[in-house]
């Protein structure tokens, strides 16, 4: 039996579902040493701002159950280095996704048309839910009506295809997705941090110099997997799941309920190699299953 | 920028070598066939660990020869535990030799507080003339416990425990003393517990001394993607995994 | 040095901070062949409603990373039964508080009625988070109005503190905190279990007969952490920290960030003694840490 | 309704014994000093699991003696295989004995398929008069992998291997005659996988037997507590580890 690992996510075609999550796999080189950057579906990078940005102070991360917190607060080279120096050295064979974060409306449009631009990105995801920034960030990801504005205005901007990202700190994530698929969004893709925080009482102190952080990891994989099939069961726009993918069954699981592709995060820091490994894994999983594309499994949940 | 040669692996355990009464113990895993520099370090993962510890843990490299790669750790928490429990044949998923070692140094003086001993023995080892290093070694269990033999008597070496607060002082002013006599002389490079390293640190700058410091911060990847390790450094905060764990003294903000 | 336990909540004191958590330590009497119930702080027993309820057909519970779903749907005895035959057999040294689960305004306020008239009971929970019910449950709690309406009216008919539960699955739980302490809520309770989802992909169905579930374990400790030191920062009353509390250090954690005490609830499961060791453990702890009293530690958390 | 003496107990490890090609393995803990009845079961939770796997696992008593209390198991999943890992001397959290065991029975008929065994070896054992018992296996590997020898021979004990679908429907066949033929003589006893019980239930009911099954429910505590075990029974929805695992045939719907 051959297997058929290619999924589509709106006009962007993918070899595999196997894409990175933002902030968990640099700029994609880090990474090269462990693995074949070609292998994978896809690899959405840190995320990118206009300018440079330092970020947090440290200490920026703590380990939890099955978990981990951070509050690296979006450091990174800012936009125009990154098209210079990091862009250039990533395959071609291999769809780039830039997330993007920008703490204004303005901004984000001035971040989009740049990379818009840029040939060698592929799409856009907007990263509309990190809880570990004081400006933007989870705010807009909170409020449909900001989530949809913001959505609509880098739509009108852009050719690409445009990724938003969702952040799981709501009570009705379904009403975000409707929000933004109906102003454009091209792909959804959730779950962002869970808002977490961890104290060290031998110092009376938060763990994290920011106080609170994201939470992410295996441990949050049932609230992901929730809210991945509770939005595919309500928009009709490709559904990319993320939360605490580190297996080839997690990966199905959140097929099954509806992900037209996932990414994995955490799971990179437990092994480099990781997503290389799944890229492998994937299609010796799926003959076992007698799955020969999923077209027979995006969805296909028996509820 | 794209390194070759870093795989991830998974090593067979030799051996567990637990110095009985103390929290330190020798791990010995099948050699990684790739070169090193001593500072470099590796991260560690025991096959059996699932989720919980999530993350890799890192570990200077004390010895990599062709018939074993040698970890020198104290048991602190969770995953040093598992460590202390491995048998022989038991797997351990390691990648690295990781980050930057400490530079070339024709004559050095060697300042080690406790584990941070663990790097030093693999450069006396490596040295081509281990009579031109100087070590001063403070440490708080009995001397016994630590890979002391392991480094030649070629070396000039002197240990000095510190078990009070005094003892403490008096070591701080060894150190002082150690740096402001050797600067200029050569390099001076530190390991050890953040405390002793900020009081290293203060008399390097003073004496302008050529001086590197090991840092041991949190690492969750150990390949620069998570920004999780960051130093704060005159270019800003960069990755301890990869920038370090050596640093220029001069170059650190402790 | 002697270290003195005791902590209000409201009227209600509490000779430790230890209160088992509601749905998982029974009707209490499980436990007794396990420690003393004498020794613990408080016993919350398993929700009860004005009917017996055969809660969700099964399977109800999965275990996932460092945490557990569960859809149990409140099952229990209801309020006749419990008073009758459980009530009689719990230690009078301890308080009894009771979880109460109903599926309207009007069941709520004639269980509260039934409740406050039986002297053995120390308090009422209101348990307006459950995500495991069609009806009532989480939803009283995810709109303020609706659960400051409810506390109000469980609070004219009722003479005993009452004790308000909190679900996580909100955008803002400031704001819910908030709505329910101007409702009179005497003290109040969180976090209740995030939704949840597991699914099997062997057979393409839910891990749950119920679809969904509440996650709840180690895993959301951090998620906990977070909601409960925000509320104690916007609230008056006393608040009881609760999620993925399994050791002494947990405990202090909870109550460094502000919680006057707490509740253990999974961990009955890891060993059904974990609340007794807990209370055993506690002082020994706060003696190496030099705490006499929780005066000097609730809330000390230095940010 | 406050049973006496069922305390949480940390044993001692003092065998973990493997059969060498087989999925199984026997686990000598030491003894717990309680009474036990046959079809009862322990909750077990080795000290190094700390959250994940975050609850015990529940396990047949196999047999239980002032030498030894045992346990056998299949390596199936995260926690056998921990188990599997355990070493002499590594302590184990364990509660029980627990539930409701078989009936005393002058004469039973036992029908166990696969790891189902373990109870029976318990009940073979303390029977006063094992030539009374008749015990009918089926099994999937082996016989050598079970401990077919430690029932004694004076019970009336017959095995039978299925390795393909025809083996199965033929068991089954064999299984309704000697229920059928059984009914009325005696009691009947079963455990072992789910679809194993549900054909025997079927016989069980059908044939009016007085018939008895053992539930190998999902559990958390298996103390009653947590309510996620439930059986579904003509009195509701009820845990399989109190009013459980041993249920009457009729009061049970599978
Ligand atoms: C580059 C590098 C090289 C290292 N080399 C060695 C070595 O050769 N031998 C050795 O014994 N250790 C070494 N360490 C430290 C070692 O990685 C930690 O001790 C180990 O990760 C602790 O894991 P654990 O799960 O046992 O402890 P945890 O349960 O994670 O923590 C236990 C306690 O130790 C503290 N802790 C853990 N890790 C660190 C850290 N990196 N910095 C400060 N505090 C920490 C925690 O805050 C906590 O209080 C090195 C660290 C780095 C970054
Ligand atoms: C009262 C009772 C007595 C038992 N006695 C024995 C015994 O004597 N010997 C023995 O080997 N096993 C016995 N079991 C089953 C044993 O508890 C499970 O095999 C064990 O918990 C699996 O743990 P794991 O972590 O290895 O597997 P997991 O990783 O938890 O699961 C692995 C696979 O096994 C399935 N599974 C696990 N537990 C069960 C279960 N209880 N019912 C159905 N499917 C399950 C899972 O769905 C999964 O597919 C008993 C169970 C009960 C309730
Ligand atoms: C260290 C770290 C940094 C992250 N940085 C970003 C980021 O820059 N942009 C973003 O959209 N998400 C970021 N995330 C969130 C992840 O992309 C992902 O949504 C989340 O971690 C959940 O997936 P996981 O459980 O597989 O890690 C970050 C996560 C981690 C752990
Ligand atoms: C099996 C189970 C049953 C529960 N039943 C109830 C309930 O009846 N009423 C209620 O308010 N909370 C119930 N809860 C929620 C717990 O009381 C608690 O809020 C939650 O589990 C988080 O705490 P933990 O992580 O310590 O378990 C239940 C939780 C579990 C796991
Ligand atoms: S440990 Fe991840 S960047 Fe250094
Ligand atoms: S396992 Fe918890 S009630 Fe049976």
């Amino acid at each position: 039996m051959s297997v058929d690992l290619r999924v589509n996510l709106s006009s962007l075609n993918l070899k595999n579902p196997l894409l990175s999550a933002s902030g968990t796999f640099g700029y994609g080189l880090e990474f090269a040493p462990y693995g074949d950057l070609k292998t994978l579906g896809g690899i959405i990078v840190k995320g990118i701002s206009l300018k440079p940005r330092e970020g947090n102070p440290p200490p920026r991360i703590v380990e939890t159950p099955c978990g981990m917190l951070n509050a690296i607060g979006l450091q990174n080279i800012g936009v125009e280095k990154f098209l210079e120096e990091k862009l250039p050295l990533l395959p071609e064979e291999t769809p780039v996704i830039v997330n993007m974060y920008a703490q204004s409306g303005e901004e984000f449009v001035e971040l989009a048309r740049i990379l818009d631009k840029a040939e060698k990105v592929a799409a856009l995801e907007l990263n509309i839910s990190c809880p570990n920034v004081k400006k933007g960030g989870v705010l807009f990801g909170q409020n449909p009506l900001l989530a949809a504005e913001l959505t609509r205005a880098v739509k009108k901007v852009v050719s690409k295809p445009v990724m938003v990202k969702l952040s799981p700190n709501v009570t009705d994530i379904k009403e975000i997705a409707l929000a933004v698929e109906e102003a454009g969004a091209d792909v959804i893709s959730l779950i962002n941090t869970l808002g977490g925080m961890a104290v060290d009482i031998y110092r009376r102190k938060p763990c994290l110099k920011n106080v609170f952080g994201g939470l992410s990891g295996p441990a949050i994989k049932p609230v992901a997997l929730k809210m991945v099939y509770e939005v595919c069961r309500v928009v009709s726009v490709p559904v990319v799941g993320i939360g605490g993918i580190s297996k080839v069954e997690d990966v199905l699981e959140f097929m099954l309920v509806g992900a037209s592709a996932v990414q994995v995060g955490t799971a990179n820091f437990m092994r480099p190699d990781t997503l290389f490994r799944l890229v492998e894994e994937l299609p010796l999983k799926m003959k076992k299953l007698g799955i020969k594309s999923f077209q027979e499994w995006i969805g296909k949940l028996e509820v | 920028m794209i390194q070759e040669g870093l795989l991830c692996k998974e090593l067979e355990v030799l051996e567990v070598r637990p110095i009985p009464g103390s929290p330190v113990a020798h791990l010995f895993l099948e050699p990684l066939n790739l070169p090193f520099t001593p500072g470099q370090f590796v991260m560690l993962r025991p096959k059996l660990w699932e989720y919980d510890p999530l993350w890799p843990r890192p570990f200077s490299i004390c010895d990599l020869n062709s018939e074993y790669l040698q970890i020198f750790f104290q048991v602190v928490g969770k995953g040093t535990n598992l460590l202390l429990a491995l048998r022989p044949g038991d797997k351990v998923t390691c990648w690295g030799p990781l980050g930057q070692g400490f530079p070339v140094a024709d004559r050095a003086l060697l300042l080690c507080g406790g584990m941070g001993i663990a790097p030093f023995i693999a450069l006396c080892k490596q040295h081509p003339h281990p009579e031109r290093l100087k070590l001063l070694f403070g440490h708080r269990l009995p001397l016994e416990v630590y890979p002391w033999q392991d480094i030649s008597d070629k070396v000039e070496k002197r240990a000095s425990r510190q078990e009070s607060e005094e003892e403490l002082l008096l070591f701080e002013e060894e150190l002082r003393e150690s740096i402001w006599q050797y600067a200029g002389k050569g390099k001076i490079f530190a390991c050890g517990p953040h405390p002793f390293l900020k009081v290293v640190h203060k008399y390097l700058v003073e004496s302008k001394a050529q001086g590197y410091l090991s840092l041991e911060n949190r690492m969750a990847c150990g390949v620069g993607a998570c920004l999780g390790c960051v130093a704060r450094t005159r270019q800003g905060l960069v990755q301890t995994c990869t920038k370090g764990p050596v640093f220029k003294a001069e170059e650190l903000e402790l």
